[in-house]
């Protein structure tokens, strides 16, 4: 086997091959917008999934609190558009703001009991909020329309003149729409998860006492990032009513859809960036595909069911950490990134009592790095 | 003399019917290197926890540079000054060995960059550059045990809480171990409170040495004088000290 | 509001509606003639627990679709089902109508079930596909200027509780007590909302409504209540559900009406037993397993034509839901075939805005009348009673025609 | 106080339905300490062989023998050949796998049956006289049943676990699985018994529960037993076969009770108001009822 | 012939192999040390042959060999391993973490006279027996360890720096208690031990593992007058 190729993170061909992916990604972005407007629309609903399994990522992925509980949030956001645009006449998309601050403290909400409840537990506790969600929309029916469900009038969601398309593009508008938020969610992702804010999330994750002990307030990561989990599967929400335009309580938002994101996360890899992305690829193309191989004899229409859970089962043998984790280890053969160089004294050959050659660094006298707090 | 930056006096706690902590009393002054010994189960740990506020003890005050321990949440102890390594192994598996020592700065001040480059040189120092990049799950016991200490470090403490840093390395790792505590000692002008049962380690790094059985103080005083004390070493030492 | 009132009053014979091809994507292909085959496109849950239902009403309208391409199809024109599964969900529908129209290029669309028409009902309406006898039946699509191109199969929840509370004045014409039982879904909503209507201005008197979520707590809260008539306003699970819980808890209402999506005796009334005795329910399908209609002729031609086509299920009455939507179907076709419009998109939404027509297997006395401001389609139920001693439905009593509330002749 | 009675007695019946599902959810956990989300349609898949069975001529005692062998059989089979391999991989994956059997074997009974509902005949009488009156209120002897083989369950679940070394050992494989191995416990035996015996557990379960489900046997039976069944194992503690009895019989009596007497709510909250105050005493208790303290050792 | 023999082992993580080659042997009845820097490969070699990682090579035991077979078959066998770090059930009580460690006998009473036994040796363990093992201290947990592995009667016993946060007495305590066995009962011992010094003194021979291989071995007391050795793992 060749030795991997060596990239170092924030070199020049490091930067090339991030630029080279980013224009590949949006080339295909723009042939895609080419083609027949029911693939334009499929492509535009696995976006919106890729975002709302990117929030549950984030505390079931990065922060470890397995929630059966977003299609709760998918709902919520999904709701408030739909309720906003129809009984308010609000523009559909001046409600993504709110949706998305609604979801953000709802889930902060949700997230206190994670302080004192964990694990399978808190899933419990998910499980709840699941349930609610289809129960509470029947019950507040004056706002929601409640079983009947609430059908958003096509021409409410034409998009908006200046973004250049006609009245008669919608599909087009919702495609670049929800493109572009993927996008910045995934961005969002990618910043959030190697700054400080993310290792403190994964630290609780793996350790809580020891990172408690470490000075991660490990109650307000708990609930900020189930807030905006809440928030960015709220996102999605807001998006999936604009390309459904009919929300019911028992369609769109029962456990089944948390199952479903569930399935996109573990298949697509937990705690990975991309997974999410792969992940709703699988949840929406897998089941179409499974449909389609069905025979034409309808009574055989089960037969997809096998296929899927077949399926399934057969992508978790193959790569049981996901389709992500599974690839990045086949492409780590191939090239291995390397993180930055950052300037620290090299320390000269372990040998015996070396110690007393590599400095410590930082120190009382270090006033810029020492910052105590209480004194 | 100078004033104590730890006081731990009269901690009591039980669990069920074990009392673990029964009135226990010690200070450490400042830049000093306290050993604490004492036989399983003494107690030396579950000092440790109610020290970071893992446990609450049943009774009892601990004080630290003036401010009052047990009012401080578990994750305010570390801004306090207080930092810990665990018996046991309590690292983040998934993280490499660098986030690892990154997640020990949480609490500082400064910019991401600048605190990874800090935490380089910690590991340069504690040789673990190798390993830096290496998630901590699948390293040896004994560079886990480095990569605890390092982790601490990145904190900035005022006081070490060392529990047993010396377990699995060989008799010169445990040498070059002394000598580097020593040193950050110096160093970073803090105090250290080391519980371990390599005596050799002790006797040759403490300034003094308490030591403990039943959750009790049974000897406190140079390390010498503890080392030929008779309840200590009917308790601890055995007939290898006696 | 988005939820217009259930219909006006209308006329059948109000004259010709125009379909308003002005508005469509793509008016051309609106008008544009169908030659050599007609594609159906159906959308519906072919895996999932609905999926035995679905599967039988295809077949039926598959094999009604055979008999008359083997007699020579529309004019010619064969007749063609496409078929894709949505699995119960509204947003596999929408993505699956959206490909039926642009890539299967089928003619005509067909749904099952309300969220899924909720779901694909504003862009088929766009693309002008006319959607007919969809499986559902809300008031939203009975709104003609909204939604031009859609059409529904199922009776309106508000002309069946006419005919069910017109049932009950009959039988009490000195009033009664009355309690529902509603299912917190839509269609138990529509059923119990539309029996509340009803019920205004007549004697009966409401004393209990209760959820359906469990049927014990309902059937002991029902029975603590006094009433004479309970009205289940429940979907089909309900049904048996509800006749056992009401018979353990001791209760035995005089008056026990089922909805009319509870006609299938077997799987329905036969596991409640004697609980079920003496429930009643509207009916306006003629069916193949009872001896009534040994000797209809309609019955007859329906049952010698399965058989020929192999059909594994004649006397379902899905499968017989399934073959009346395909006689529907076709009726309209050729109804379109032969109108200044022809065999078009518009031509056949045309012909379906004004469709009178008996089906030989609706019950003597029931037609299908549409009226472009009125489309409600079935008018008129007959009430059966179920029999557990002999586990047959029983007629009770005539046809009730209620169409004079919704038409004016 | 008869309507008090009747309510009790409904709730106490719908809880032993689900205390029945989450013992066997119990048992799946205290050998592998996962949740077995495939559980309930595992149980389905048995019912309808029962089912079948009984539309052969057999009797429903010979189908209920029949579904819970095969129980067994397909849960050791289930075990060995999808579970094993990628439990040592990765906890989601496990997850995963039994999301997908649980799609696959509904499909796979709606396509081998149809999905049309079914009749299931029931093992105990079930006749609208088959009742003994208790203070005005009726207590049907297929409830009892029920109640009964519950008992019988926990009862021989309680022996099991605190009075055979094979108790002993799921505990340890749980705990420990590497340590298990080095004590010389057959970890993959365990395994294989625990998943076995929760399958067939769960096919009697199916075959006693389906006849009292307002759904009769169809392939929705299941799902919603399974979640409340989940939601009463966690309850009561998620490894204590008490713990499950005593957590359906709050979630099933609770649900009566609100349904019946908190009018506004129980209409149209029912399983959000038993939720949410199952939730409240979690956060009380966060290890449920009677479930094991979890260790904040360091 | 000897007990334990071990040819050309390679074993490893994934892709990272750690064993490069190891040939190592215990005779019936003899105690042999292994020693070697942190990082070395010791415990890979243990985990390996007590069968939780796959490896290359032979293993052979009492003549058979024991190829890739699992731990629990290898336990059968007559080899126990006590784990480095805490081997014990952190949710059994000390009594069951006991019972559990017998899972391979059949003779009640024996087992229950071992227990006895034990609780003996680790007076402790005797006070906190219906104690959650995941309470004890680090210490204790070690203890519990080291009788839970002997409750299997083995014919060979490994130990994974058993004197890990044992205090002194214990651990002299408990070489006492090694040295006993192996006289008494014949069990042979294969110990990894940082404290090298009282390893040495129980051991008949011992081996020196660098960056797994083996740089070394002998005689425990040619070992012992070593200046390499002396310097590195006795510290004087
Ligand atoms: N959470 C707890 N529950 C019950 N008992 C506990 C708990 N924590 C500690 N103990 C008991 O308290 C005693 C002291 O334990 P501790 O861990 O402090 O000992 P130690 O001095 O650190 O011993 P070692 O040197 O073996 O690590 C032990 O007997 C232990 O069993
Ligand atoms: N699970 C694992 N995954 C990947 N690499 C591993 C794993 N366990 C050990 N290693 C690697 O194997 C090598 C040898 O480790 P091992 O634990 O055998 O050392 P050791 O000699 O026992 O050290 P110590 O004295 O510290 O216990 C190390 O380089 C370590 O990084
Ligand atoms: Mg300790
Ligand atoms: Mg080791």
């Amino acid at each position: 086997m060749p030795a991997p190729f060596v990239l170092t993170r924030g070199t020049w061909p490091h930067r090339l091959l991030l630029l080279a992916i980013a224009a590949l990604a949006a080339l295909a972005l723009l042939w895609a917008s080419g083609l027949a407007q029911f693939r334009v629309s499929q492509l535009t609903s696995v976006f919106i999934y890729a975002i709302a399994i990117s929030g549950l990522n984030l505390a079931t992925g990065y922060t470890g609190l397995l929630s059966i509980g977003h299609s709760a949030f998918f709902g919520l956001g999904a709701y408030t558009t739909g309720v906003l645009v129809m009984r308010y006449n609000w523009d559909p998309l001046a409600t993504i703001a709110p949706a998305v601050a609604l979801c953000f403290a709802v889930g902060f909400v949700i997230g206190l009991p994670a302080l004192r409840i964990r694990g399978l537990y808190l899933a419990l506790v998910t499980l709840a909020v699941g349930v609610a969600f289809p129960e509470l929309v029947r019950r507040f029916s004056a706002l929601t329309g409640g079983a009947r469900g609430l059908v958003i009038r096509r021409r409410l969601l034409n998009p908006p003149a200046w973004s250049g398309f006609g009245p008669g593009e919608r599909t087009q508008w919702l495609f670049w729409l929800s493109a572009v938020a993927l996008g910045a969610v995934l961005l969002l992702m990618h910043l959030l998860v190697r700054s400080r804010a993310g290792l403190a999330m994964i630290a609780t994750r793996d350790n809580e006492i020891a990172a408690a002990a470490s000075g991660v307030r490990v109650a307000t990561v708990k609930t900020s990032v189930f807030g905006l989990s809440g928030a960015v599967t709220g996102l999605a929400g807001c998006l999936f009513a604009m390309y459904l335009a009919a929300l019911s309580p028992d369609g769109s938002f029962t456990l089944l859809k948390s199952i479903e994101f569930i399935t996109g996360l573990v298949i697509g890899g937990a705690a990975t960036r991309l997974g999410p992305v792969v992940g709703a690829f699988a949840v929406v193309y897998i089941p179409y595909l499974t449909a389609s191989l069905n025979p034409s004899n309808v009574s055989q229409g089960q037969l997809s069911g096998v296929l899927f859970g077949v399926v399934l089962i057969l992508i978790i043998f193959l790569m049981p950490d996901g389709v992500v984790g599974g690839l990045s280890r086949l492409s780590g053969r191939l090239v291995q990134l390397r993180p930055a160089r950052v300037n620290t004294p090299t320390p000269p050959a372990p040998e015996e009592n070396n110690h007393e050659a590599s400095p410590l660094p930082g120190g009382r006298d270090d006033r810029d790095l020492t910052a105590r707090g209480v004194q | 003399m100078s004033v104590a930056v730890l006081d731990v006096r009269d901690v009591r706690i039980h669990f069920g019917g074990v009392t673990a902590l029964d009135g226990i009393s010690l200070t450490v002054d400042p830049g000093e290197i306290c050993g604490l010994i004492g036989p399983n189960g003494a107690g030396k740990t579950t000092l440790f926890n109610c020290i970071t506020r893992i446990y609450r003890p049943d009774a009892g005050t601990i004080r630290f540079g003036g401010a009052d321990l047990l009012a401080v949440p578990r994750h305010r102890i570390v801004r306090h000054g207080v930092a810990r390594t665990f018996q046991n192994l309590a690292l983040f598996p998934s993280l490499s060995v660098l986030e690892n020592t990154v997640v020990g700065a949480h609490v500082r001040r400064g910019r991401h960059r600048a605190l990874r480059a800090e935490a380089l040189g910690i590991l340069a120092a504690l040789d673990l550059a190798d390993v830096a990049h290496r998630p901590a799950q699948g390293l040896p016991f004994g560079t886990l045990k480095r990569v605890e200490l390092a982790r601490a470090l990145a904190a900035h403490p005022r006081l070490l809480l060392l529990d047993e840093p010396a377990g699995g390395l060989t008799h010169a790792e445990v040498r070059d171990l002394g000598a580097l505590i020593k040193r950050i000692r110096d160093r970073y002008e803090l105090s250290a409170l080391l519980v371990e049962h390599h005596m050799g380690l002790v006797m040759g790094i403490c300034d003094h040495v308490v030591a403990m059985d039943s959750g009790r103080k049974i000897a406190d005083g140079p390390p010498q004088d503890v080392q030929r004390d008779e309840t200590v070493a009917a308790a601890y030492l055995g007939r290898a000290a006696a | 509001g988005d939820e217009p009132e259930a219909a006006g009053t209308g006329s059948a014979a109000a004259g010709a509606w125009k379909a308003p091809v002005a508005d469509c994507d793509d008016p051309a292909a609106a008008t544009k003639q169908i030659t050599g085959t007609l594609k159906v496109g159906w959308s519906a849950a072919l895996s999932g627990p609905l999926a035995g239902a679905v599967g039988a009403v295809l077949q039926g309208m598959k094999d009604r679709f055979a008999v008359e391409n083997a007699a020579g199809g529309i004019g010619g024109v064969k007749l063609e089902v496409v078929t894709r599964d949505d699995a119960f969900d509204p947003a596999k529908a929408k993505a699956n109508v959206g490909q039926l129209i642009q890539s299967d290029k089928v003619d005509v669309l067909d749904v099952f079930g309300s969220g899924q028409l909720d779901a694909v009902a504003d862009d088929q309406n766009a693309a002008c596909v006319p959607l007919l006898f969809a499986q559902s039946g809300v008031p939203t699509f009975r709104d003609v200027k909204n939604f031009p191109w859609t059409t529904q199969y199922l009776p309106s929840a508000d002309v069946e509780t006419a005919f069910d509370v017109e049932l009950l004045k009959q039988k009490y014409p000195n009033g009664a007590k009355v309690a529902i039982a509603a299912n917190q879904t839509e269609s138990g909503k529509g059923l119990a909302d539309g029996f509340k209507k009803a019920l205004q201005g007549t004697n009966l008197e409401l004393v209990k409504e209760v959820s359906l979520a469990d049927p014990a707590a309902a059937a002991t809260t029902l029975s603590a209540s006094g009433a004479q008539v309970l009205f289940d306003a429940g979907v089909t699970t309900d049904c048996p559900a509800l006749s056992i819980a009401v018979g353990r808890s001791g209760w035995k209402p005089e008056t026990f009406i089922q909805p009319s999506n509870c006609v299938d005796g077997n799987t329905l009334y036969k596991p409640a037993g004697a609980a079920a005795d003496g429930q009643l329910v509207p009916v306006w399908l003629k069916n193949p397993a009872s001896t009534l209609y040994a000797a209809d002729p309609g019955m007859q031609d329906y049952l010698a034509k399965l058989k020929a086509q192999n059909n594994a299920a004649p006397t379902n009455s899905y499968t017989v839901n399934g073959w009346v939507i395909g006689d529907l179907m076709v009726d309209v076709f050729k109804k379109a075939a032969a109108s200044s419009s022809k065999l078009s998109h518009a031509g056949i939404m045309e012909a379906a805005r004004v469709q009178e027509y008996q089906p030989p297997m609706f019950i003597d006395g029931i037609k299908w009348k549409m009226a472009p401001d009125a489309p409600l389609g079935i008018l008129a139920f007959r009430p059966f009673q179920w029999n557990a001693a002999d586990t047959q439905f029983k007629p009770f009593g005539e046809v009730i025609d209620i169409s004079s509330k919704y038409l004016t002749k | 106080m008869s309507l008090l009675l009747d309510r009790l007695f409904d709730g106490i019946t719908n809880g032993c339905v689900y205390a029945i599902m989450a013992l066997a959810l119990v048992i799946v956990f205290r050998g592998s300490g996962t949740i077995n989300f495939a559980q309930g349609e595992l149980a389905l898949f048995t019912t309808y062989i029962a089912w079948w069975l009984t539309t052969l001529g057999a009797p429903i005692w010979a189908g209920l023998v029949v579904s819970a062998v095969a129980g067994l059989v397909l849960g050791a089979g289930i075990e060995r050949t999808l579970i094993r391999p990628v439990r040592r991989r990765n906890d989601m994956a496990v997850l995963i796998v039994c999301l997908g059997l649980f799609t696959a074997l509904n499909a796979l009974a709606g396509l081998l049956w149809n999905s049309e509902t079914k009749v299931m005949p029931s093992v105990f009488p079930n006749g609208l006289d088959d009742y003994v009156a208790i203070g005005g209120a009726r207590l049907y002897f297929d409830g009892l049943g029920v109640w009964l083989v519950v008992l019988v369950v926990v009862a021989l679940m309680f022996l099991l676990f605190n009075r055979t070394r094979l108790g002993l050992h799921m505990r340890a494989v749980a705990n420990a699985p590497e340590s298990a191995a080095l004590s010389g416990v057959r970890t993959g035996r365990v395994l294989m018994f625990g998943w076995a015996v929760s399958a067939a557990i769960g096919a009697v379960a199916g075959v006693l529960v389906t006849p009292l489900s307002p759904q009769q046997l169809g392939l929705q039976t299941m799902f919603p037993i399974l979640i409340y069944a989940s939601a009463a194992a966690l309850f009561g503690g998620l490894d204590s076969p008490i713990g499950a009895v005593v957590g359906g019989l709050v979630l099933g009596v609770l649900q009566q009770l609100i349904m019946g007497y908190v009018g506004f709510i129980g209409d149209t909250l029912p399983q959000t108001a038993a939720l949410t105050i199952i939730v409240a005493v979690l956060v009380v208790r966060p290890t449920g009822l009677f479930g094991t303290r979890q260790l904040e050792r360091v | 012939m000897s007990l334990l023999q071990v040819e050309g082992l390679v074993a490893g993580y994934g892709p990272a192999q750690v064993l490069h080659g190891v040939d190592l042997t215990v005779g019936e009845g003899e105690v042999v040390v292994v020693l070697g820097a942190n990082g070395a490969g010791k415990t890979t070699l243990m985990r390996a042959i007590a069968g939780l990682l796959t490896s290359r090579g032979t293993i052979a035991f009492a003549g058979h060999r024991l190829g890739n077979r699992r731990a629990e078959l290898v336990v059968r066998a007559g080899i126990s391993l006590v784990p480095q770090g805490r081997g014990t059930f952190t949710a059994l009580t000390v009594l069951e973490n006991l019972r559990v460690g017998a899972a391979v006998r059949t003779d009640r009473d024996g087992v229950a006279a071992d227990i006895e036994h034990w609780f003996g040796v680790f007076p402790v363990l005797r006070d906190r027996a219906k104690q959650v093992a995941g309470t004890l201290s680090g210490g204790e947990q070690q203890m519990l360890a080291v009788a839970r592995a002997l409750m299997s009667r083995p014919r060979l016993l490994l130990c994974d720096e058993i004197s890990l946060g044992l205090a002194p007495k214990i651990v002299a305590g408990l070489f006492e208690v090694l040295g006993r066995i192996n006289a008494e009962s014949g069990t042979a011992l294969l110990l990894v031990e940082q404290n090298a010094e009282l390893a040495l003194a129980l051991a008949g021979r011992a081996y020196l593992l660098e960056v797994g291989r083996v740089a070394g071995q002998g005689a425990a007391g040619e070992f012992r007058d070593n200046d390499a050795v002396r310097r590195a793992y006795l510290g004087y």
